[in-house]
């Protein structure tokens, strides 16, 4: 029987696969991605949480997350493009003209 | 009579702030003039005063205002007429008197008249508030003041420029006048603890309180106080090991040499110890040890005095030597003798100094005598005032010392001390020999000297004025039984043994032979015109004893280079390097760490990233290791 | 008129502000008019004040933040009233005699608001405005040194601000744990020195608070070894500065010892006598041995004044009337000496634009009048009876002596290592010949210094021979202050240690 | 299974939503009139967004202390209100500083003024809630228009900074979103109160005590990273130099008040339930924070940046008083963001209106300490205010600071922590290096004349 604590466990690598994904990838879109899967990750958890509880705030959380998320792309996304255009580049070690 | 004591304290004190109005002005006569008679006046209040003390026999006491109190603590400004203090302000003021209308005659050429003036006079005031104060710390301000005028005085020809040691032992003016301050001061500590001594255990620094309180107090506390006092004492008058600013004051010009170095300001160490003869009289080994020393000194001194070159030099380490027989007699507790033989002193000293101010001044300033000699014929009255002076001083009787220093050496045999007494025959027969060793180089044999040097007597008014000085240093001994009476009604008195007076004739043979003995020696020697003996003058004690047994190069070695050493060393390797370098050393180590933590905002994103994702790590070790902690 | 303290405060402040429209020609005389203003307020201060009244006078009360007990609590007693006095004699004094023309009205406006901080601190009897103007006084004192010192100077103002800053800041936590205690033990906040002094502590927390005060104190005074911002900011200082900050600013933390830590911790004083008096007697005689081994006339000053708080401080442990009273009366003369010294080796830097002794000798000849000031000034700067540096240093010695007889013999070679230092200055500047050709045309005083430098003259003298007008109202504040000390100490050792003046044995 | 839920219109409170709706609504009415007529002058949304900002002010204190409102999700006591209150003056501080922009043009954007009260808005929401899930709504709104704000500085450094700013968020959002996620599994709720009320109960549970662990490190790490704590700050330093002075001055103070208050309700709860490592740990943050950030500060050579760096520090000495959890620990924060605030911004606008338009002094810098070099001569009264603006940040008195500084070391007293009290003292010792740097060199130095860098 898939209990709780499975899908937190799942939740869990998830979230550690994305924390890795975040600090290990030089892309900055692939970091974006990254983060996505850490916040998908949460919505695991809270869904499970939610279904454990049998209470509907989990999922709200979930569905706020996932809005949340999405507008993040759309700012990230902007970001990318005025920052492509004027670098050229998205990989992070360009970006290091402020430091100290 | 209230009014008298004013009169003889401010007296000088109005006159040296007169001769400061003109202090930058070029010479005015009047200006001396005006001085000299304003110190007359106080010697005639003294004189006055000396009277009425001596008629009526009671002391005058006037308070005239407050000066410190804080705490428990009050001192005022008063002022002590009593039989010792009279003395001495009649003293301090005649040969002030004299002194003042010499310098007119002696200053006469130097463009800073005025302004010596001022400072003598200051001098003058400074010394009768030490003499007439009735409280220790009084005395102090005149203790005090009267180094400030020394300081003065001596430094008086402060444009000099220091010379090397080999060419002038003092250095210059101001050196010497420089070193007299410090060393004053070292022995100004002394009195200090002296007095912070007196005051905790009596609760007062008035003569009065403090004598009443004296047998409440503990033998210990006792002899520090004396002991503290003394070492005050040592310094003023110049005794071992403090002796050596004393020769070198005679950069100052002559009249100071009489006045200060010779007459009044170095007796203030003798004046001290008999002002508080019942301290002393309480505790015997700190006297015996003052007895000690004066013998020392006096001898020490004297032994000096027989191979030096310097005309005012002589003169200097024989004060030295008569302040040594001062301190015996006192040691010895014979009070009223050292304050005879100071008194005495004073005006055969001072003409002998004052003598030799003429001989300087014939000779342009020339102070070796070697290079002088058959000046006889020039100057007469110089002569035979310094000759009158000298066998005072040597103590051939009729003369003033003869009466005085007998007095002491008796004292010394009287208590027992023969030791003392022993050497302090033998220094009277030294003390004959280097007074008439000077006497005859200077005035008899040959002429020495360069032959543009063309000697004078010194004016007449200065010759004149020089006489009381003269006539007392002949006739002030017939006095001694007056005296005694006098100032016995304060001082205890001190009488020879029946043991001793069996003795006198005998005793007084002994010293006389001594010191006919060195003038007769001196006579041999020098009163032909100099021989000069090579192998006795590269003898090694000859050289010793020229060389003021190399005290001063040992003090110059050993305490002022080492001092200078330390002191720079301190700054710059243990301020700079030490205590400064660790204040900037904390603000370099921030900001170097500053530097290193910068590092850490590489700029790059990624490693950003990393450290929050190391922080999170820090956050639970840092959080585990509370909760386990907790 | 009640409120004149208040008046002394804020009045160069407002005058300040109101500089800024004043045109730069007469900025000078602007500037000495409310100086000389501000001085006969202080003098008017002094014959209202109540000299037989040992405790606080002229009080103001205005509460600021009542919930936090912060006050605007002003008053004046003995111990504070001549310090005010010479505050503002000196700002006088100094702005009669300054030499200094370039941004003149910058440096009254600076000055009158540095009288305010300086008067303020005096007279505050709130801890939080006793801190708020120690903390202000420190802006002024760095914009003179940093604006018109010497070649050195930013390193030397950011030095001083710094070293001072940090010290009151540990004080400042004192303060604030005072208040605390405060509030525990009766319940009520209050930053009140007066309250505070009633407050008995427990021995333990004493110390810790004494430390605390000790560090912003100690480093103001400045105590060795926290001393070495003083050189500097001597060396570096234009004269006005100097003068200021010899005079006054360093009285701060003698005064702060007397105010604070005496009657607030008696116990921990007496407890900490024997370490204060070690560092007392290094500033003594270490300080007066670098002193010696200076080449700069202005740096001797500058140690030499270290070496005499070194005296203050050792009085003000004393712990009996003696060595207190000597020690404040210590602190004016301390403050009109080194001032005067201060502007004497300006007279001589202004001319020759130096202050190396190797390039003077000689000045006596050619200027005679300065070299007769130098002397007095040098005279009471090594304690001669008759002058004002005798009164306070004697009577420090005398009082320490009671304490400890050894320590104050050490302590007492500051009166022969003093007259070391000071006449090998006077010997190698003003005696011996004039060998260098640049002094043998040199000026001597003209007016406006033999101005700013006879008033002080006259007051070396007066309170030399007289010290009873300033002397007394000290002093019983001062007996009132022991007596109290004693009555609050807790363990015996204290209350063997203060000694009460027989006079005020049974109360007051 | 669902049934009906009777909501009545009373029972919402909507009052309490007001002061956000304001903010949003007025942000929508300035994009509706760029869409009417898009040539309108920037000042008149300068004038707008006051206004608004001014009714947002007036609706938020017209609230009703100790209410709940919409669903209970809104909480409005007195940290709220006061909080909201510094919000929106602070914002009112700011937004007239783009009247004086000439040259820099994001300010002409109609867009920044509607973003910038959404951003508002979600600062309110932030905290005006004690709910996580409208806290984090809250939270991500505000950032994102922030980052969008930053961005539209439109230099290449700016974009730098709204990309490291962003990314760090992202993940920053990520880790409240996953300690959301950990507290709810432990209580079942999001609402704080009732996650206090379900924790104190299960505290002692053996095997709990990871979650409670897990859950409070990863929030702390989220608020520290808003908070800028070491060693989350180090976006701080690049976003503070990439964005316009201003911004980076109000970067600084507001939305710092929100996460302030976030952090209060969070990690109070957290002490309040006797979890003391929750405590050791922020005063180990705070602690390193205040002084690193300070040593850091030292070595700077541009001003923006030591300013950023002396924030940071003085978010360190904030935090402390967060731990001490007293009342008079969160008067204090308040007390002292009040009065730093206003130091603050002055310091930043300073800057703002000492910019120029090319880098004269420094190939890299705005603002190297060598441009306000005799600054006093070239002017006057901008120096002095620069002065005093950095006597207070280095808490001399009287000025502002100095009250908020010596309020928080008295709280640090009050609860015992003295040598917490010392530490920040010393930290203001070494602070007021920097700050006094500067003063050095407007007054006492002399300008810099033909420096013929770029």
């Amino acid at each position: 029987m898939i209990g709780l604590s499975h899908y937190l466990i799942v939740s869990a690598l998830i979230f550690s696969i994305g924390l890795i994904g975040v600090l290990r990838r030089r892309n900055l879109l692939m970091l974006f991605f990254a983060t996505e899967v850490m916040l998908n990750a949460v919505n695991i958890a809270f869904a499970a949480i939610s279904h454990y509880y049998n209470d509907l705030t989990g999922q709200m959380f979930a569905f706020f997350i996932i809005a949340i998320a999405a507008s993040e792309v759309a700012v990230g996304l902007g970001l990318l493009i005025v920052l492509y255009k004027k670098y050229g580049t998205l990989n992070l070690d360009d970006f290091a003209s402020m430091k100290g | 009579m209230e009014n008298l004591v004013y009169i003889a304290l401010f007296a000088p004190f109005v006159g040296s702030m007169f001769a400061a109005l003109f202090g930058m002005s070029p010479k005015q006569t009047f200006v001396g003039i005006i001085a000299s008679s304003l110190l007359f006046i106080s010697f005639a209040a003294s004189a006055v005063l000396a009277f009425h003390v001596y008629t009526t026999g009671t002391a005058i006491h006037v308070t005239m205002m407050e000066w410190i109190s804080a705490g428990d603590l009050m001192i005022p400004f008063g002022f002590l007429v009593d039989q010792v203090s009279v003395t001495m302000m009649t003293v301090v003021t005649l040969v002030s008197t004299v002194v003042h209308i010499y310098s007119i005659g002696y200053m006469d050429h130097d463009k800073s008249f005025n302004r010596f003036f001022s400072y003598l006079s200051a001098f003058v005031f400074s010394m009768m508030i030490l003499v007439m104060s009735d409280n220790f710390a009084g005395l102090f301000i005149g203790w005090e003041g009267v180094g400030v005028c020394s300081w003065l005085l001596i430094g008086f020809w402060y444009h000099k420029e220091d010379v090397a040691r080999e060419k002038n032992p003092s250095i210059s003016p101001s050196w010497a006048a420089n070193e007299a301050f410090i060393v004053n001061r070292i022995a100004g500590l002394g009195m200090l603890i002296g007095i912070f001594i007196i005051y905790w255990n009596v609760g007062s620094l008035q003569y009065d309180v403090v004598f009443a309180d004296l047998p409440n107090l503990s033998s210990s506390v006792l002899n520090a106080a004396a002991l503290a006092l003394f070492i005050g004492a040592m310094g003023k008058s110049a005794q071992f090991p403090l002796h050596t600013w004393l020769t070198d004051a005679m950069e100052g010009p002559t009249p100071v040499s009489a006045l200060i170095h010779a007459a009044t300001m170095v007796t203030a160490g003798v004046f001290l110890i008999i002002r508080a003869n019942p301290i002393f009289s309480m505790t015997p080994e700190v006297s015996f040890f003052i007895a000690a020393l004066g013998t020392f000194v006096a001898f020490f001194a004297a032994s000096m005095a027989l191979v030096n070159r310097d005309l005012k030099r002589i003169i200097a380490f024989s004060t030295l030597s008569q302040l040594g027989y001062m301190f015996a007699a006192a040691g010895l507790g014979a009070y009223w003798i050292a304050l005879f033989h100071l008194a005495a002193h004073a005006f055969f000293k001072a003409l002998l100094f004052l003598g030799a101010g003429n001989v300087m001044h014939a000779m342009d300033d020339e102070l070796d005598i070697f290079k002088m000699g058959g000046l006889k014929k020039a100057m007469n009255w110089t002569y035979i005032y310094m000759g009158v002076a000298s066998l005072a001083l040597a103590g051939i009787p009729i003369f003033a010392g003869f009466f005085s220093k007998d007095a002491i050496i008796e004292t010394a045999f009287n208590e027992g001390t023969y030791v003392l007494w022993a050497i302090l025959v033998l220094t009277a027969g030294m003390t004959a020999f280097y007074s008439f060793r000077q006497v005859f180089l200077t005035f008899h044999g040959a002429k020495r000297y360069k032959d543009e040097i063309h000697p004078h007597e010194m004016y007449k008014f200065v010759l004149i004025a020089m006489a009381p000085l003269a006539i007392l240093a002949v006739i002030a001994g017939f006095f001694m039984g007056g005296f005694q009476t006098f100032v016995t009604k304060l001082l205890p008195n001190y009488e020879m043994s029946h043991h001793t007076h069996e003795l006198i004739v005998v005793l007084t043979a002994v010293v006389l032979v001594f010191a006919v003995g060195g003038i007769w020696l001196a006579y041999k020697k020098y009163a032909n015109g100099l021989k000069r003996d090579e192998k006795l003058e590269n003898s090694f004690l000859y050289k010793l004893l020229a060389n003021q047994y190399y005290i001063p190069q040992f003090y110059e070695e050993f305490i002022t280079k080492p001092y200078a050493m330390i002191s720079e060393k301190m700054w710059k390797d243990i301020d700079m390097k030490i205590v400064d370098a660790t204040v900037d050393g904390i603000a370099k180590f921030l900001y170097k760490s500053g530097d290193k933590a910068r590092a850490m905002q590489t700029g790059n994103l990624s490693n950003y990233l990393n450290w929050m994702a190391v922080g999170g790590v820090l956050l639970l070790i840092v959080a585990a290791i509370s909760a386990m902690l907790a | 008129m009640d409120n004149i303290l208040s008046i002394l405060v804020f009045f160069p402040a407002i005058a300040g502000l109101l500089g800024f429209v004043v045109d730069k020609e007469s900025a000078r005389a602007y500037g000495i008019t409310v100086a000389a203003i501000e001085f006969l307020l202080s003098l008017w201060l002094w014959f209202s004040f109540d000299t037989a009244n040992a405790g606080m006078q002229f009080v103001e009360m205005i509460p600021l933040i009542p919930s936090f007990g912060i006050s605007y609590y002003i008053g004046v007693d003995g111990i504070s009233l001549f310090i005010i006095l010479m505050a503002t004699l000196m700002t006088l004094i100094g702005m009669v005699g300054m030499s200094t023309t370039k941004n003149i009205k910058n440096m009254i406006i600076t000055l009158l608001f540095l009288e305010m901080t300086m008067v303020g601190v005096f007279v505050a009897l709130d801890a939080i405005i006793f801190y708020l103007f120690w903390e202000l006084s420190l802006v002024p004192m760095l914009y003179i040194i940093g604006a018109w010192g010497g070649p050195l100077r930013i390193y030397a103002s950011v030095k001083f601000f710094l070293y001072t800053f940090t010290g009151s800041l540990i004080m400042l936590v004192g303060m604030l744990f005072m208040a605390y205690i405060y509030h525990n033990t009766t319940g009520i906040w209050s930053f009140a020195i007066t309250d505070w002094y009633a407050l008995v502590l427990p021995v333990n927390y004493q110390l810790w608070l004494f430390v605390a005060f000790f560090f912003g104190f100690a480093i103001k005074v400045p105590m060795f070894p926290f001393h070495t911002w003083l050189p500097y900011a001597h060396g570096q200082a234009p004269t006005i500065g100097s003068v200021i900050l010899a005079a006054v600013l360093l009285k701060m933390g003698t005064y702060g010892f007397v105010r604070f830590s005496l009657p607030m911790f008696p116990d921990a004083s007496v407890m900490m006598i024997t370490p204060i008096a070690v560092l007392a007697i290094i500033m003594i005689i270490y300080t007066a041995m670098v002193a010696y081994a200076q080449k700069d006339i202005k740096q001797v000053i500058a140690y030499s004044s270290v070496s005499h708080m070194g005296i203050i401080m050792l009085g003000i442990f004393a712990m009996n009337a003696e060595g207190i009273s000597g020690s404040i009366f210590q602190m004016l003369s301390h403050g009109i000496v080194s001032g005067a010294l201060f502007m004497l080796v300006g007279v001589i830097y202004d001319r020759r634009h130096t202050k190396l002794m190797s390039e003077f000798g000689g000045l006596a000849s050619v200027m005679p009048k300065y070299a007769v000031i130098f002397g007095i000034m040098l005279m009471a700067s090594v304690g001669l009876p008759l002058t004002i540096g005798f009164v306070g240093e004697f009577l420090v010695l005398l009082g320490f002596y009671q304490v400890s007889p050894i320590m104050t013999i050490l302590a007492g070679t500051s009166i022969i290592i003093g007259a070391i230092y000071m006449l090998a200055v006077y010997k190698k500047s003003f005696f011996g010949p004039v060998t260098n050709e640049a002094n043998k045309t040199l000026k001597d005083l003209d007016a406006k210094e033999t101005w700013s430098l006879v008033p002080l003259v006259l007051i070396v003298i007066w309170l030399g021979i007289y010290p009873k007008p300033v002397l007394e109202p000290i002093d019983n504040s001062v007996k009132a202050m022991l007596v109290f000390m004693d009555k609050k100490a807790i363990t015996q050792e204290a209350k063997d240690m203060i000694r009460v003046s027989k006079s005020t044995e049974g109360g007051i | 299974m669902l049934e009906p839920i009777n909501v009545s219109l009373e029972s919402l409170n909507l009052i309490t939503l007001a002061p956000m709706l304001i903010a949003i609504a007025g942000g929508l009415i300035i994009l509706i009139l760029d869409l009417i007529n898009g040539k309108l002058h920037k000042s008149l949304y300068v004038m707008l967004t006051i206004l608004i900002l001014m009714v947002d002010f007036g609706a938020t204190l017209g609230l009703n202390v100790n209410e709940r409102g919409f669903f209970d999700v809104m909480l409005i006591d007195g940290i709220s209100i006061i909080s909201q209150l510094m919000i929106i003056v602070g914002s009112m501080i700011f937004i007239p500083l783009a009247l004086t922009s000439k040259r820099f043009h994001e300010y002409s954007y109609p867009e920044f003024f509607a973003l910038f009260l959404f951003m508002v808005a979600g600062f309110q929401f932030m905290v005006a809630s004690d709910n996580l899930i409208l806290i984090f709504v809250g939270l991500e709104t505000a950032s994102l228009s922030l980052y969008t704000l930053i961005a539209l500085h439109n230099r290449s450094n700016s974009y730098e900074a709204a990309v490291k700013y962003f990314t760090m968020g992202a993940l920053a959002a990520a880790f409240f979103a996953m300690g959301s996620a950990v507290v709810y599994a432990l209580t079942g709720s999001v609402e704080l109160y009732k996650v206090a009320e379900v924790m104190a109960t299960r505290l002692n549970e053996p095997g709990l005590m990871i979650a409670i662990f897990g859950s409070s490190v990863l929030l702390l790490i989220a608020f520290s990273f808003k908070l800028s704590l070491f060693p989350f700050h180090t976006w701080a330093p690049d976003v503070y130099e990439g964005a316009s002075a201003p911004l980076a001055g109000y970067m600084s103070v507001v939305p710092k008040i929100a996460a302030f208050v976030v952090s209060i309700r969070i990690f109070g709860m957290y002490i309040d339930l006797g979890v003391e490592w929750v405590r050791i740990v922020i005063l180990v943050l705070a602690v390193l924070t205040m002084t690193l950030a300070n040593i850091m500060a030292l070595v700077q050579e541009d001003v923006k940046r030591m300013l950023a760096y002396s924030s940071i520090s003085h978010a360190g000495f904030i935090m402390a008083a967060l731990a001490l959890d007293t009342t008079e620990g969160t008067t204090s924060i308040f007390l002292y963001y009040a009065l730093f605030m206003f130091t603050n911004l002055g310091a930043f606008s300073m800057l703002w209106i000492s910019r120029h338009k090319n880098r004269r002094f420094d190939a890299r810098y705005d603002h190297p300490y060598e441009k306000f070099a005799g600054f006093i001569q070239i002017m006057p009264i901008g120096a002095v205010m620069m002065g005093l603006f950095m006597l207070s940040l280095a808490g001399v008195p009287p000025f502002s600071v100095f009250w908020g500084k010596i309020y928080v070391m008295q709280a640090a007293v009050n609860a015992g922590y003295i040598w917490l009290a010392i530490v920040m003292g010393l930290n203001s010792a070494i602070a007021a290096y920097y700050y006094l740097k500067l003063i050095v060199y407007m007054f006492l130095m002399d300008p810099i004349k033909d420096v013929d860098t770029i």
